[in-house]
């Protein structure tokens, strides 16, 4: 006498049949399918960053894929690895995603001798964004450091695409020193919209540099906030961002109106791998955007 | 290599042997369900142990064996000066290997007592790193082929490889082991890094530490457990100089 | 006919260590042939003292990167011997299987890679990759073979962990070795393929006589401890081998020399299979026959077919092994509990290229006080060297005979010796 | 739930007719250690014989065979110019037999964070529907602490829990599989006389308790202690191996490489579980790493399982099992840190 057992088959499962759709989080789902993407076109920022332009193949899948400012994708490549990347880009444009990439480990290095044409997969997007939509009727500050332009850059474009909704838009942004300064092919463009004022600084300015040059807090003197007026996005690394919103904080900007992007280590991006647990937080599924306040509540964030 | 939009590029290798066993370079000659690939991915115009082709057009140089005798030094310079990058392959390249034991020995005794009236030209053990500049190290006793077959990889598009940092426990855990210790065995698991998939403890055999200390290893810890389950300082201590990776580390030794 | 002929070879490609071989022929007359072992020492034997015996083994492992699991079945064989310890059965066959499968790596790695190209007149067996993929797979499936059997037994194919004074640390995955099992049955056919392929080859036609030095074999063809065996009709227990070896220190090598009833003898498989052919499995025997190797030859470049002949020996052994292994209850005992004692002991292994000594003194806590090891290498050295004034005599006067002919020539002759120079130095 | 007896000699039958047609994970011993103390793992068995039911418990969890250490999460074919991708979830079906309550507990546990929260595991969920549970009661092991966490006993999450009443077992059925599954064997009905002895023995297995352990207050009590001397104390004494994450029940984190093949016609993105004791854990690229220290990485180990999980999931991550704390070589244990966390004579 025997008993075969009968065998579950998960593919069978209606939900799994599904198109994949990284936004409907509960549904069951290939997590680890990822959408070939091809490298449409490669612009070279500084000597470490490069911007990548990504069109998904499949013209579906192109079509199901959206996002907002403050997402981040895990982009793979094939055979060597796959690494958490925030979204540059703008979301109303469709079908294509922007990615500003450091060279920094294994993946970024192959991707920084990858060319135009190359075939990369995505899965994605992932985690919180920045809440744009309440944002609408107040001034704007929106404040990088270094690298972290990159992921300001998409709701600098939400911001900038949707005008109307919001009053006056400021932008600060500091580098260590003029050589590393991302997108500065956009700054004129930034510059010439109505109502958005760009402020640029640098620690140590080099021979060609006339503009400011110190901190980025010093720009701070230049602007006029109304606190409880204000919303406020701050990317760039934790000791900047802490003195940012700290000095924010002090002139009365609510701290639930000022939000921040971590950066920590992912392997999956759906609140499994665990890498990127802050404490009981999970940075991808409750960030990678997050309100100052959850900052100063979560230990060790900076 | 194509789909990322790169040509492979098939680099010219070279392996060298100093005061060594060869068996590093054996492993390389070893993993035979993927040696015709190996072979094709890389261009191996200098390897005295299986060919008696020889070239001096080459780019990465893979070193194995310390460095034991004056003329070693001399060859080992001229390698350094053609290769653009010099790796250093296995434990003996890496930390002077068990050969670094006899530097507990006055030479001129061991001469005398082994050769007698015909005493031999020797010096105290070097690693590679000692003498020349090295790009690259790989660790193990002997090497792990597959880890070489990554490298190479790595080398082949120019790009970091990054060895596992932690200690041997994750990877003898992860073979469903008993722990050594609790066979009543010395084992450097918990201090050595891994990388090697834990053959030793698997084979019933407490880790001798060939690929060196893990990261930030709880030296005072390991102590503490070595002495609380028996183990004599003698014994701790021999394992630690076995294969020269952990220079200097020493049970009893006040810090 | 050439009458200078010059020979200068530094460091001898295709071997295990670094050699140089010196021929000088002046106005038709020999000045110079010789064979130099000029390896860097590392003195294992002095690295031993005040070593505990459960890193000997570990430690003299080693000494050779090709031969690890012969050095270390020789050293935990002296610790056991000095401590008067017996390993049980179970142990006994799997150190046996373990051999059996250094020898098949250990040989085919020389037939295939180090010995073959000159026989088809290539630098290595690199390019045959390309021109001749078949024999590349069937190198490859065969030295596998060997390699995967040792991996399993011994848990590593490079410096085994498994096997300890006392037996052998962990039972063999029951599953592995019955795949193995028939992977060697399925390699019989292989090495057939082997046979024919070497028939091809042509093997210098010279011969010198020489003392053939083995382990006796009672019953079956010798592998681990035992009697000594000379061709020459001498016969002396194990524990005697500094009355075989009489090791001596040469000014121009670093590894030392030996001599027995004769100015130098030779070890390996020539020697095995010429004192002990009678023991060979049947279907060795007749490969043997069938090469045109017949006892005693003094031809050293046979060596080369008494490798093949071993592997088809070891193989059929092996299948012999699994067997009785698989068929034991599945908690037998496979370690002798240990009791460190004052005492001396000796091991001797017929390793792949012939008889291997170690010999310990131990103190009462069972630390090394004293350690002699006598490798196979450094037996042959001396006869190495007798042998190539005799091939340069011999062929110098042949006609057509060049610079680069003798020096093939006498990079064959060392080559069929198969030296692990590292080794013979240690 | 219903209930019945199975004689021994049925339950042989029963465990015989399994072994025919699937796979059976059991209880196996596998050596005793240096004290003399047997070794158990949950190992495949072939026959009866191998099984040893009686093991107070298993050096490793039943874990592995539902999140193995190491597996393809897919696979690439690369071409000329382009790659394929390919996905497989497929598991046979498989019987894990002799599993404690806590080893159930902990296939809960996971089945909260990985098959019914956010991205629900395929990988994981083919494992865990294609097992076929077999639970069984036994004697507290020495140190374990579930009866504190709340899991010495079990309702759900097996397909039949058998109790050891001496002749017989006291079988629990908890789903129709199990039920039909026994149908193929001689079983009796349960008689008042045999509740009565099914309760006496849950009951002296309860009493039986040595180590307890208070987790209610841990959640708020962790915040509080964040800076805690304990921690230094014990981070001190951490030798970062990851040991205790490996044979945790319910540890389930986890990093990702790829590898190519040499001749570079496939490639694999491989799943291998880590541990947040590890150096790099939270090292991330570029070099700068969040949790350097050994005494914050176990911080955050004790934090994820006594207060993030309960913030998440309304109860701790722990099973009391305390296999991390007869693991570790450094002798740290859940319960004497969580003594010291809420700073308790000892």
């Amino acid at each position: 006498m025997k008993i075969p057992l009968y065998h579950y088959d998960i593919m069978k499962e209606r939900e799994i049949q599904q198109p994949v759709d990284f936004n409907r989080h509960r549904r069951l789902k290939h997590t680890d399918k990822t959408f070939k993407a091809e490298i449409s076109s490669i612009t070279t920022l500084t000597d470490m960053e490069k911007l990548f332009h990504l069109r998904i193949l499949d013209e579906a899948e192109r079509e199901r894929f959206t996002f907002l400012p403050g997402q981040f994708v895990m982009l793979e490549v094939p055979g060597y690895g796959e690494v958490p990347i925030s979204i540059s880009g703008s979301p109303s444009n469709k079908g294509l995603i922007e990615l500003c990439i450091r060279k920094a480990g294994t993946v970024t290095g192959v991707l920084h001798k990858a060319k135009r044409g190359a075939l990369v997969g995505i899965r994605g997007p992932f985690g919180t964004h920045f809440p744009l939509e309440k944002m609408k009727g107040y001034d704007i500050l929106l404040i990088a450091g270094g690298l972290g332009l990159a992921p300001l850059r998409a709701p600098i474009f939400a911001v900038t695409e949707n005008r109307p909704d919001y009053r006056k838009v400021d932008i600060m942004y500091g580098t260590k020193d003029p050589s590393q300064l991302l997108f500065d092919y956009q700054y004129e463009q930034w510059r010439r919209i109505d109502g958005v004022n760009l402020h640029i600084i640098v620690e140590k300015a080099d021979d060609k540099w006339t503009g400011d040059v110190g901190l980025i807090t010093k720009l701070f003197d230049k602007i006029e906030i109304v606190p409880h007026e204000t919303y406020a996005i701050v990317c760039g690394p934790p000791v900047m961002f802490k003195f940012v919103c700290a000095y924010l904080s002090k002139i009365g900007v609510p701290m639930d109106r000022m939000f921040v992007s971590l950066e920590r280590r992912m392997h999956c991006g759906m609140g499994k791998c665990c890498r990127c647990n802050i404490g009981s937080t999970y940075t991808c599924i409750d960030g990678p955007v997050f309100d100052y306040w959850t900052v100063m509540n979560l230990k060790e964030a900076i | 290599m194509r789909y990322l939009s790169i040509e492979p590029t098939k680099p010219k290798v070279a392996v060298f042997d100093f005061t060594s066993c060869e068996g590093c370079e054996l492993q390389l000659a070893n993993k035979e369900e993927t040696l015709v690939d190996f072979l094709k991915a890389v261009e191996i115009v200098n390897f005295r142990e299986v060919s008696s082709a020889k070239s001096d057009d080459y780019e990465i140089a893979f070193i194995e064996g310390a460095v034991s005798r004056s003329d070693e030094i001399e060859r080992l310079k001229k390698i350094r000066e053609k290769a653009r990058v010099l790796v250093a392959l296995g434990c003996c390249a890496c930390y002077g290997g068990v050969n670094k034991l006899k530097n507990a020995f006055d030479l001129s005794t061991a001469n005398r007592e082994i050769y007698g009236n015909y005493p031999k030209d020797s010096m105290p053990v070097r690693a590679i790193k000692d003498v020349v500049p090295v790009d690259m190290e790989i660790p193990g006793c002997p090497v792990n082929k597959e880890e070489i077959e990554r490298i190479i990889q790595h080398l082949l598009l120019d790009i970091n490889y990054n060895f596992p940092v932690y200690p041997v426990c994750v990877e003898c855990k992860q073979k469903f082991n008993v722990c050594m210790f609790e066979k009543g065995q010395l084992c450097l698991g918990p201090i050595a890094r891994a990388g090697c998939s834990a053959p030793c403890p698997t084979g019933g055999l407490g880790c001798y530490g060939c690929r060196g200390p893990a990261a930030d290893p709880n030296y005072d810890e390991f102590f503490e457990i070595a002495r609380r389950r028996g183990f004599a300082e003698q014994e701790v201590n021999e394992r630690l100089s076995f294969f020269g990776g952990f220079n200097g580390i020493a049970m009893g030794v006040q810090k | 006919m050439k009458t200078n002929l010059n020979v200068d070879v530094h460091h001898l490609a295709r071997v295990e260590g670094h050699g140089n071989i010196k021929v000088k022929v002046e106005n038709g007359s020999l000045k110079e042939a010789s064979w130099e072992v000029v390896e860097t020492p590392r003195y294992f034997e002095f690295m031993l003292k005040g070593k505990h015996y459960t890193s000997a083994g570990i430690l003299t492992a080693r000494i050779c990167g090709i031969c690890s699991i012969g050095h270390c079945l020789a050293s935990i064989r002296a610790t056991e011997n000095a401590f008067g310890i017996t390993i049980p059965e179970a142990a006994q066959k799997l150190r046996l299987l373990a051999k059996h499968g250094e020898t098949l790596q250990s040989h085919f790695l020389h037939l295939f890679f180090l010995a073959a190209p000159d026989f088809v007149g290539l630098p290595s067996a690199i390019p045959l990759v390309d021109l001749k993929p078949e024999i590349v797979a069937l190198a490859q499936r065969l030295k596998g073979m060997g390699n995967r059997i040792c991996d399993a037994v011994a848990g590593r194919t490079t410096h085994p962990v498994s096997l300890q004074v006392g037996g052998v640390a962990v039972m063999p995955d029951k599953q592995k070795l019955l795949d193995l099992k028939g992977e060697l049955e399925g390699s019989l056919e292989a090495m057939k393929a082997v046979v024919e392929l070497f028939k091809t080859f042509q093997i210098p036609d010279f011969v010198r006589e020489t003392e053939f030095v083995s382990l006796k074999g009672e019953k079956d063809y010798p592998f681990i401890g035992g009697n000594i065996v000379s061709s020459d009709g001498k016969e002396m227990p194990e524990a005697d081998y500094r009355k075989v070896t009489n090791e001596y220190v040469t000014p121009n090598n670093t590894s030392k020399w030996c001599k027995f009833s004769r100015a130098s003898y030779a070890v390996g498989a020539l020697a095995r299979f010429n004192n002990n052919h009678k023991f060979l499995h049947p279907a060795a025997a007749a490969i043997a026959k069938e090469l045109g190797l017949s006892p005693v030859s003094h031809n050293p470049f046979m060596n080369n077919v008494a490798q093949l002949i071993e592997c088809v020996h070891a193989a059929h052994d092996s299948i012999r092994l699994i067997d009785e292994i698989v068929k034991m209850k599945p908690a037998t005992q496979t370690m002798e509990k240990v009791q460190a004692k004052a005492g001396t002991g000796v091991g001797a292994v017929e390793v792949p290229r012939g008889i291997l000594f170690h010999c310990y003194e131990y103190d009462k806590n069972g630390y090394i006080v004293k350690a002699d090891c006598v490798i196979p290498t450094t037996q042959n050295n001396a006869n190495i060297h007798f042998d190539m004034g005799s091939l340069v005599e011999k062929f110098a006067s042949a006609e057509n005979m060049t610079d680069e002919k003798l020096e093939l020539l006498c990079s064959m002759l060392v080559r069929s010796y198969d030296p692990c120079i590292s080794c013979s130095v240690h | 739930m219903l209930f019945k007896l199975l004689d021994k000699d049925e339950f042989k039958n029963l465990v015989n007719i399994l072994l025919q047609s699937n796979e059976v994970i059991a209880p196996k011993q596998v050596g005793v250690n240096v004290t003399g103390k047997t070794l158990h793992q949950y190992l495949p068995v072939t026959s009866f014989d191998e099984i040893d039911l009686t093991y107070e418990t298993t050096q490793y969890s039943a874990k592995t065979y539902f999140l193995p250490y190491k597996e393809n999460l897919s696979t690439y074919r690369f071409d000329e110019k382009d790659w394929k991708q390919e996905i497989r979830y497929r598991q046979e079906p498989r019987v894990m037999l002799g599993l404690h309550a806590c080893d159930i507990h902990a296939l809960l546990k996971l089945d909260k964070v990985l098959a019914r929260d956010n991205f629900p595991s395929p990988y994981y969920i083919a494992r865990r529907k294609n097992a076929f549970i077999i639970g069984i009661d036994h004697e507290p092991c020495e140190g374990g602490f579930c009866r504190s966490l709340g899991t010495d006993t079990v309702n759900n999450g097996f397909d039949l829990f058998l109790t050891d009443l001496g002749e017989r077992y006291f079988v629990s059925i908890n789903t129709d599989l199990g039920y039909r599954v026994l149908l193929q064997v001689k079983t009796k009905d349960v008689t008042e006389e045999d509740t009565r002895k099914y309760l006496l023995t849950r009951k002296s297995i309860s009493d039986a308790f040595q180590t307890h352990v208070n987790v209610q207050n841990l959640p708020n009590l962790l915040d509080l202690e964040f800076e805690s001397k304990v921690w230094n104390k014990w981070g001190q004494k951490c030798l970062s191996c990851g040991s205790c994450s490996m044979v945790c029940p319910t540890c389930y984190c986890y990093g990702v490489t790829e590898r190519v093949s040499m001749d570079f016609k496939s490639g694999a993105k491989v799943k291998q579980l880590y541990s947040c004791n590890l150096v790099d854990f939270a090292t991330v690229a570029g070099g700068h790493n969040f949790r350097p220290n050994r005494e914050t990485r176990l911080k955050y180990r004790y934090y994820h399982q006594h207060r993030g999980f309960v913030e998440s999931y309304d109860e701790p991550k722990c099973v009391g099992c305390n296999r991390c704390g007869r693991v570790c070589l450094a002798e740290i244990n859940p319960p004497d840190i969580i003594r010291d966390i809420q700073m308790e004579e000892r």
